[in-house]
């Protein structure tokens, strides 16, 4: 199905920038460093939909967003993996996942 | 995949035959670690020569990986650097603790070298962010390597976060991009010359995302703290060959895509070079711990180098590439002595290096050399490097800039001096005591010194640069 | 092979000499010799100058030779002299000279001490032969840079201190330089064509009046600072105090003349017309460092705190004669920076000697002296007579020269000006036989100043040496202000008619 | 006639100088000092055979000033450059032959008194620069030669002051000489570059003579009042005033005392405390045509000094301070003579000022040399502590009553006539000065009588060692110099020494003569009242009149003036203001610079707080502000 | 108000509710769960913009890795009803004023411009292109990424690994 004649694509991409905010939100207010790589998770994500929306509104005689979405997925994949390590690392040392405690280099 | 594809990506494959050598010899328990070791550096030398060998351009994989004079000049100038990195880094890995970690360190930093080989090779953004990424990633591990210490697992979650961030507002600029030129091919952009507000949104999160691994203040609040807990070599290679591949990556960007918007850029750089000087200077003043010292004084040479980017022509081009250049010698040697302190005694304090001048004439020379090197003092390089840049910012008539420049490079004087001070002037009952140098280290400083005495004078080190820049 | 080169070769064989040599004594003996030949080459430079003068070889510089170095900038390694240059290298040559055995007895990293002396000594040489601002810059900095090191490691009271901020302040006037210099670049060729650092080819073109006013502040003070020129002369006092003795003559004696000379050879002369616009601004700040110096000095106890005074006052007179813009009042200005370098010279090792002796520089600590110690008293007193303008030394010579030169002046202010500078001629001697009075007349106030030795044979070495300059000076001055006044002429038209 | 030989005149001292400063201490003591004397001996004959050429071969009417020789020194501009020369014209002859006589009696009066003292060659040395720089001042060919001269002068007059130099007084009064001349040589200097700078020349030549740009065009600049060529040469003339301790200038040659006796009589009576006069009569021709305000100042200055000087004199008890006193009024007069001339027929003052200038120079030469053999003897200087010494010495007596006699202007004595010519002159021009200056010469007769009766007369004390006559070495020099003074009235000055070369009619005036006479014989008689015998009436009239007499004898407190000027005024007001000023204010904002920096890299370091996410926040705040920037802010 | 457009209201307004709730809910683990919601979401949408694969990718990787990844995690580290410490103020505020005003300026941006779209003919996305493409290395081709990203992911994989096991070894 074409969603073109139906949605215009700003409400893609207005879509894209408030999930990608709420993200960056997610990231600064969020104490948790689990729930603050959620927030990056959202922020990959609403940039995936913008490349998506562009590559089928705009650009659909190429795949280019759509390749980029993918690569980025697998990113994200490789990211989350080594943020669970290092998280689980940081959990060793500091005993807890809360970022405030982790702030022993400063100034 | 024909003969001509495989010289031109030749660093490429090289490299990862490394990787590749560098999993199998850290599998197979057989083989000593010291042995590794040093075919590990025989074969990356011989890699970096290999790089000065003649190439020819290539534009492979539908031009998403760019060969050319000009990049095989810088991924010249990172592997240098890389391997003086290498060399220091022995003195490290053979410290009882690091012995299980040398596949692993291998492996890691040389996938990060070709991550940025892909930077400045990429054809396109994809290539681009992807480099950046297999830059990056591996990186965060690297400022966590020091297992079992806090401050580096502290430097490696926080270089993650805040990496994942940048990256992600990087990827949010490439989007609008792709929105608005229709493809993410430097080939197809370079044609392109519309400038609209949401291109320039766009490259800004772009420049942002560079700016973050270039650490050009407001970007650059990881330095600080990941330089401190990262081990020695590692902030070594993040002051210099991952600042370098940044550098160059957004050099060429900027330059050779967005030409037709470097009345932005310009402004942008304008601003980003006098945040990053002032600020750098001012925390740099307060530091006592070198290593955090090094960040900070790499964050104002970051400033500095925006001093290039300002003058939109090939001459700011050449003379950034010209500063890199000197700024990684003489940093790598500053990094060189720290490195051979720290492993010996531990210590990296200021204070620590007071008289020792009296125990190690030879390092603490060095040292001087290079910061003065760093702060732009003649005869040695790094005065060279500097007055260029700022020839490149006048010929904007950029004065002002120039004299905000000027003065913090009187400020950062101050307390490269304080170094100084500390080895030559200041007394202490028990200084660091004398500290023997392995060949590997030995080496890395002969080119460093070399290098911070020589480019200067040498003016066709700058010609060819200027030539190949062209 | 260009003679000039010599000047550095000699001094850079030196340093590599003594990092090679073994032990004080031979470091000593190394570059002793090294600056030695460096003395007897100047005079030979001075005999090839008139040499080549009277073979009717009417240049305005000598001995020129440049070769290309940075194609791009068109910065060139040029470099050459004319009567004024050779005059300030003889200058140096004889203050290096007599600083290397001023500095005989320093025990404690002699090889260091005696390597950075030289490579200041270097940039000096360079800065006054290179006729390229690239280079001239270089050698400013290379000859600064030292000083930090010098004054830190072998200075005396709170070194540190004032080893950073003289350090950061000449640093920050090299800063202003630096965008003089870069703007003078820039404006090089106003009507297109090439770029060019060449001092020479740059007096040639005619930079637009606006670049010359913003820029001549830059160059003027950034020189100036080297100039002690007030109110930025506050880095000489503490630096001067802390300094070791070579250090003191070298910088007092040679390095602040590099401000002069940049002053004139650069800020003036490159960029006349903003020279002439404000000057009057410069004029009234150096007669008020004339005056301000000399009184500043009264006041002071330490020996080193009258002479870094004194050096404000006698250097705030060279650059006020240099902003005179006439051929009498610039000779002056050039007969002073050699005067004044000399007795500056002169005064320094004398103070380092005697506080060597007593391990006092505070004149009411101390009386009484000429019983005792009657050659370096004696020496003392010349170099006070030669400072406060004594006929027959060189001081008078200079101070005359600048007096009746600035009263040609055909406008009111700049007499007016001239009679207040005159004034320093008494306050000058009030200070010095102050001094004399209480430091070598008088009763012996302590008693075991008895048993101080007299000068030692490198100690007379250096003092005479310096004593004789003053007063070959002074008492055949015909030939050196001819030498300086010979290049001058047509500088000073190049300054005059716009 | 060719002078050229006159070079050795010059040359000759600065040789001696130079030997004998460099190695006197190697060599002993005496030789120095023979070698120095027999070095003035032939200085004196040369001088001596020039004058008697000058004199005797006059070419035509007028004397002719010949430059006997000159080279080039220094070029400043094309037109002003200083040759160093000979000048020989009546004025510079005149005056060689002076100095070199008493600088001559002085080396051999030396031998004997200097004899035994640490640094005899040093004193030896300074008296040969001394002679050097004086002849060097009077045989200048331009007034820049002068100058250099003029201020070698004042350098050798500081090292003979404080030849005693362990002695404080002595250091003081040394610094105090040369600093109150150097400020009067800045007057000089000022004068001398306004002159050049209109005139555009430095040699005497061209500016003395009639046609001359300095009188042929006078300049026509006016400033508070005064031509601007009156303003140079009052200037000048306080250069002068400054040497010849004119009054307000005066206050260092007492002081100068502090320096051995022969030294004062050379220097500071002889020779360089006339340099004043001999420079404004050098200048006379611009002073008189150009300028008459200034001949008038330099007139009421001479008088007012003259008196002055002798009111002081009159309660002084150290021996030197009278004569050094009576000096200051023998140059007040020699000034007020100078100041009433005319010039050609008018010209009698400038002639009867340089015939009191020559007499003047032996006969006070000759006192003050006694005063040294008298303090010699007794090692005081205080009068209190002697009397009834003309037993003792009988030589140093007669040689002293002349000398007083001389000075007195009894007649047919040196003094006497010219003094006479001076009273002469006045009397012409200007009543009022006629009169202080008549009152004058009676003064000097009492005081210079109060001296001589209160060292050889007055009650014989009894000494802890009895005096004796000095030896031959100084006696000799008294008689030749009370020779001198007697019969040195009788050369015929007025056809040799003029205003314009030509000889000048003179005619004897017994309506002045006599009075003046009659005036000095009063002073003598009441002096002699007071002090031939000891007696109680000095102590009652000084009683009578305490409150005048102890401000008369600290000299008007003029020093104490000068102290507080100096003093409280330059040091503390001042050069402590400026010294703090720059210590705390120029310095302090340098290094308030740095401290602002520091504290701003304080100020900011919470930014690096260690929360990542605030890292974070400020990346992508700081990357939304640079869009705000660049998209809507520009 | 055909399907399509209701099926993309419901998506978009399920993709924003669970976006924020996830970034605020103090419940890690129903964050976590939200996270989920989002993502699946995503992968309808992708579908609807016939990206059939990437929607398949999405829902494998993300929903099938990372959240399980997550989650697992999330097991490890902490309890799983313990509430998370409600934001501090200072971030809060700090957070929504940069996040609110991230939105404003991004969309007022990218609002006032007008995109133009390609006249070119569109290319199927069939898994077939897909295939071609992905391992093409002509234009439009997309192996050298392909290797590339191998690599990267073997950087990783070693790196975690390393980080992750016991560092006594």
């Amino acid at each position: 199905m074409n969603l073109q004649s139906e949605i215009p694509l700003d409400y893609m991409i207005v879509l894209s920038t408030i999930v990608f905010f709420v993200g960056l939100l997610g990231v600064i207010i969020r104490r948790n460093l689990i729930s603050m790589l959620m927030g990056v998770e959202l922020m990959l994500n609403a940039v995936n939909i913008n490349f998506v929306a562009f590559n089928h509104y705009l650009f659909p005689h190429r795949l280019e967003g759509h390749f980029f979405a993918l690569i980025v997925m697998a990113i994200a994949a490789a990211e989350a993996a080594i943020a669970i390590a290092l998280i689980i690392n940081i959990y060793r040392q500091f005993a807890t996942v809360n970022v405030d405690d982790v702030d022993e280099l400063k100034y | 995949m024909n003969w001509s594809v495989i010289s031109s990506m030749r660093l490429e494959v090289l490299l990862t035959i490394m990787v590749l050598y560098q999993l199998i010899a850290d599998l197979s328990e057989k083989e000593s670690k010291r042995s590794v070791i040093n075919f590990t550096i025989f074969f990356f030398a011989v890699i970096t020569i290999t790089g000065w060998l003649p190439s020819t351009n290539a534009n492979l994989f539908g031009s998403m990986y760019i060969q050319d004079e000009l990049r095989v000049l810088l991924k010249n100038i990172l592997n240098v650097s890389t391997l003086i990195v290498l060399l220091q880094s022995t003195g490290w890995l053979n410290k009882s603790g690091n012995q299980s970690k040398t596949g692993a360190f291998y492996l890691l930093i040389f996938s990060t070298l070709m991550g940025m080989y892909f930077m400045i090779s990429a054809g396109d953004f994809l290539m681009l962010y992807l480099g950046l990424e297999l830059a990056t990633l591996p990186l965060t591990i690297l400022a966590a390597f020091d297992k079992g210490i806090r401050r580096s697992a502290e430097a490696g979650i926080k270089l993650l976060m805040s990496s994942a961030v940048s990256s992600a507002v990087l990827l949010f600029g490439l989007s609008l991009m792709y929105g608005v030129y229709g493809t993410l091919h430097f080939s197809e952009m370079a044609l392109l010359t519309d400038v609209s507000t949401v291109s320039i949104l766009a490259l800004i999160f772009f420049i942002a995302g560079l700016g973050f691994k270039l650490s050009l203040v407001p970007f650059h609040l990881w330095t600080a703290d990941v330089y401190e807990g990262a081990p020695l070599p590692i902030t070594s290679y993040f002051s210099v060959v991952s600042k370098g591949a940044a550098l160059f990556t957004l050099m060429l960007v900027l330059y050779r895509i967005f030409g037709h918007q470097s009345k932005e850029w310009t402004l942008t750089a304008y601003f980003l070079a006098i945040s990053s000087m002032v600020i750098g200077n001012l925390f740099a003043l307060r530091q006592k711990n070198l290593k955090r010292f090094m960040a900070f004084s790499s964050i104002t040479q970051a400033g500095f180098m925006m001093l290039g980017f300002v003058n939109s022509g090939a001459l700011g081009m050449t003379t950034v590439i010209y500063f890199m250049l000197i700024y990684s010698l003489s940093n790598l040697a500053v990094f060189g002595v720290l490195s051979i302190a720290v492993n010996a005694t531990g210590k990296e304090n200021m204070d620590d290096f007071k008289g020792f001048y009296s125990t190690n004439p030879r390092l603490s020379l060095i040292l001087l050399l290079a910061l003065f090197s760093l702060a732009g003092i003649p005869p040695v390089a790094g005065f060279f490097g500097k007055f260029f840049l700022f020839t490149a910012a006048a010929s904007k008539g950029m004065y002002v800039l120039v004299f905000i420049a000027v003065i913090n490079a009187t400020v950062s004087l101050y307390y490269y001096l304080l170094v100084v001070k500390a080895m030559f002037i200041d007394k202490q009952d028990k200084p660091i005591p004398y500290l023997s140098t392995s060949w590997y280290e030995k080496a890395a400083f002969s080119i460093c010194f070399s290098g911070i005495m020589m480019i200067g004078f040498i003016s066709a080190i700058y010609n060819y640069v200027m030539k190949v820049v062209g | 092979m260009n003679p000039l080169l010599l000047l550095l070769l000699i001094p850079l064989l030196t340093v590599i000499g003594i990092a090679l040599a073994k032990g004080t004594k031979q470091v000593r003996l190394i570059s002793a010799i090294g600056m030695s030949a460096q003395l007897l080459f100047a005079f030979v430079l001075l005999f090839l100058f008139y040499k080549e003068r009277n073979t009717g070889n009417a240049e305005d510089m000598l001995f020129v030779s440049s070769t290309m170095w940075y194609e791009s900038f068109n910065i060139q390694l040029k470099f050459g002299v004319d009567g004024i240059s050779v005059s300030m290298i003889l200058l140096t040559a004889i203050v290096t000279f007599a600083g290397i055995f001023a500095s005989w007895q320093v025990e404690s990293l002699s090889k260091e001490f005696f390597i950075s002396l030289v490579i200041l000594a270097t940039g000096v040489f360079g800065f006054f032969i290179s006729l390229d601002l690239f280079t001239m810059f270089l050698f400013y900095e290379m000859a600064v840079i030292p000083m930090y090191l010098l004054i830190g490691i072998w200075g005396s009271g709170p070194k540190e201190y004032s080893a950073m901020k003289l350090t950061l302040m000449l640093m920050g006037g090299s800063a202003l330089l630096l965008v003089g210099l870069l703007g003078i670049y820039m404006n090089s060729a106003p009507d297109g064509g090439q770029l060019t650092f060449d001092l020479t080819e740059i007096a040639k073109v005619h930079i637009p009046l606006a670049a010359q006013l913003f820029f001549f502040p830059f160059t003027f003070i950034g020189f100036g600072i080297l100039g002690a020129l007030f109110p930025f002369h506050t880095w000489s006092p503490d630096g001067h105090a802390s300094a070791p003795t070579a250090v003191s003559m070298l910088h007092a004696g040679v390095l602040m003349k590099l401000g002069g000379y940049g002053c004139f050879r650069v800020a003036m002369y490159l960029l006349p017309e903003a020279a002439h616009e404000l000057a009057w601004i410069f004029i009234i700040l150096t007669s008020i460092s004339v005056v301000y110096g000399a009184f500043g000095a009264i006041w002071q106890k330490d020996l080193k705190y009258i002479n870094a005074y004194s050096s404000v006052s006698h250097c705030g007179l060279v650059l006020f004669a240099l902003l005179m813009m006439n051929e009498t009042a610039t000779t002056g200005a050039i007969l002073q920076m050699i005067s004044h370098g000399l007795m500056t010279a002169l005064f320094f090792a004398l103070i380092g000697m005697i506080y060597g002796r007593t391990h006092t520089r505070m004149i009411n600590e101390m009386g009484g002296l000429m019983k005792v110690i009657p050659f370096l008293s004696v020496v003392y007193v010349i170099a006070g007579l030669a400072s406060l303008g004594l006929p027959g030394l060189s001081g008078f010579v200079a101070e005359m020269t600048i007096f009746v030169g600035s009263f040609q002046h055909s406008d009111t202010f700049h007499r007016v000006a001239t009679i207040v500078a005159c004034s320093s001629i008494v306050i000058t001697a009030v200070y010095i036989l102050r001094v004399v009075g209480t430091l070598l007349l008088g009763p012996i106030t302590n008693n075991h100043y008895l048993e101080l030795k007299d000068a030692q044979w490198f100690e007379k070495l250096s003092t005479v040496t310096l004593v004789s300059a003053i007063a070959i000076i002074g008492l055949t001055p015909f030939w050196l202000s001819d030498l300086i006044r010979e290049p001058l002429a047509h500088m000073i038209q190049n300054l005059t008619n716009l | 006639m060719d002078y050229s030989y006159t070079l050795l005149i010059l040359l000759l001292p600065f040789l001696l100088f130079l030997f004998i400063g460099l190695v006197g201490n190697k060599m002993k003591p005496q030789l120095s000092g023979v070698l120095g004397t027999t070095g003035l001996l032939v200085i004196t004959v040369l001088s001596y055979f020039t004058a008697f050429n000058y004199f005797t071969n006059r070419t035509g009417e007028a004397f002719k000033a010949t430059e006997a020789f000159q080279f080039l020194w220094l070029q400043f501009t094309d037109k002003l450059i200083i040759h160093l020369g000979i000048l020989l014209d009546p004025l510079s002859v005149m005056m060689l032959v002076v100095i070199t006589t008493v600088s001559l009696m002085v080396h051999i009066y030396s031998m004997g008194y200097m004899k035994g003292e640490v640094g005899f060659a040093r004193y030896y040395a300074f008296l040969s620069l001394f002679t050097f720089s004086m002849l060097g001042l009077v045989l200048a060919t331009n007034i820049f030669q002068m100058y250099i001269f003029w201020e070698l002068v004042g350098v050798s007059s500081y090292l003979l002051i404080g030849f005693y130099y362990e002695r404080p007084s002595a250091v003081a009064a040394a610094k105090k000489a040369f600093i109150v001349t150097r400020f009067a040589d800045l007057g000089f200097l000022i004068g001398i570059l306004i002159l050049s700078f209109y005139t555009n020349t430095f040699d005497f030549n061209l500016l003395t003579s009639v046609e001359g740009p300095a009188i042929a065009q006078p300049t026509t600049a006016v400033f508070m009042g005064l031509s601007v060529t009156t303003w140079a040469m009052l200037l000048i003339f306080m250069g002068g005033a400054g040497k010849s301790a004119m009054f307000p200038l005066h206050i260092w040659l007492p002081d100068a005392m502090e320096g051995p006796t022969p030294v004062s009589a050379l220097i500071h009576a002889a020779t360089m405390v006339v340099a004043g006069v001999y420079l404004v009569a050098r200048l006379f021709p611009i002073y008189h045509f150009t300028s008459s305000d200034s001949l008038d100042v330099i007139m009421y200055v001479g008088s007012f000094t003259s008196l002055f000087a002798a009111v002081i004199a009159c309660t002084q008890l150290d021996i030197k301070r009278v004569l050094a006193f009576s000096t200051l009024s023998q140059i007040g007069y020699m000034m007020v003579a100078l100041g009433v001339s005319g010039y050609g027929t008018e010209g009698l003052g400038y002639m009867a000022s340089l015939f009191h200038l020559f007499t003047h120079a032996f006969f006070k030469a000759l006192l003050f040399l006694g005063a040294g053999s008298v303090i010699h003897a007794v090692h005081s200087n205080l009068m209190t502590e002697m009397g009834g010494l003309k037993k003792y010495m009988p030589i140093t007596h007669i040689t002293f009553l002349i000398a007083c006699l001389t000075i007195a202007g009894i007649p047919p004595l040196s003094g006497f006539f010219s003094k006479d010519e001076i009273l002469v002159a006045a009397f012409e021009h200007n009543k009022i000065v006629f009169a202080v200056q008549y009152l004058v010469a009676g003064l000097t007769a009492f005081y210079m009588f109060r001296l001589y009766f209160n060292i050889f007369w007055n009650n014989s004390r009894e000494y802890h060692h009895t005096p004796h006559e000095s030896p031959a070495s100084m006696t000799i020099p008294l008689i030749l110099l009370a020779v001198a003074s007697i019969f040195s009235g009788f050369v015929p000055f007025h056809d040799l020494v003029t205003t314009d070369g030509l000889p000048l009619q003179t005619e004897f005036h017994a309506m002045i003569a006599v009075p003046s006479v009659a005036i000095a014989v009063v002073g003598i008689i009441f002096s002699a009242m007071l002090y031939f015998r000891k007696n109680s009436k000095p102590e009652s009239i000084a009683n009578s009149l305490s409150g005048i007499y102890t401000f008369v004898y600290h000299k008007f407190y003029i020093d104490e003036v000068y102290l507080f000027i100096t003093h409280n005024i330059i040091f503390q007001f001042i050069s402590r203001p400026v010294s703090w000023f720059d210590r705390h204010i120029v310095d302090g904002t340098m290094n308030l610079i740095g401290n602002t920096t520091v504290f701003f890299s304080g100020a900011i370091k919470r930014m690096q707080s260690g929360h990542v996410q605030w890292y974070i926040w400020y990346f992508t705040s700081g990357a939304l502000l640079l869009v705000l920037l660049i998209l809507y802010l520009n | 108000m055909t399907g399509p457009k209701i099926i993309f209201y419901i998506l978009a307004a399920s993709i924003v509710v669970f976006s924020i709730l996830s970034v605020t809910s103090r419940r890690i683990l129903r964050a976590a769960i939200f996270l989920l919601f989002v993502l699946v979401a995503m992968a309808g949408l992708y579908y609807m913009l016939n990206f059939q694969f990437l929607a398949a990718v999405q829902l494998i990787l993300y929903a099938g890795g990372i959240v399980v990844l997550i989650i697992f995690s999330i097991l490890l580290t902490s309890q799983i009803n313990s509430k998370l410490d409600r934001p501090k103020m200072s971030h809060l505020i700090a957070g929504v004023v940069t996040a609110v005003g991230g939105i404003v300026l991004a969309a007022i941006t990218i609002l006032q411009y007008t995109f133009h779209p390609t006249t070119e003919s569109p290319i199927g996305t069939d898994m077939r292109t897909i295939g071609i493409q992905l391992l093409d290395t002509q234009v439009t081709g997309y192996a050298l990424p392909f290797e590339v990203i191998s690599i990267l992911l073997l950087a990783a994989l070693v790196g975690s690994i390393f980080i992750a096991r016991k560092h006594n070894t």
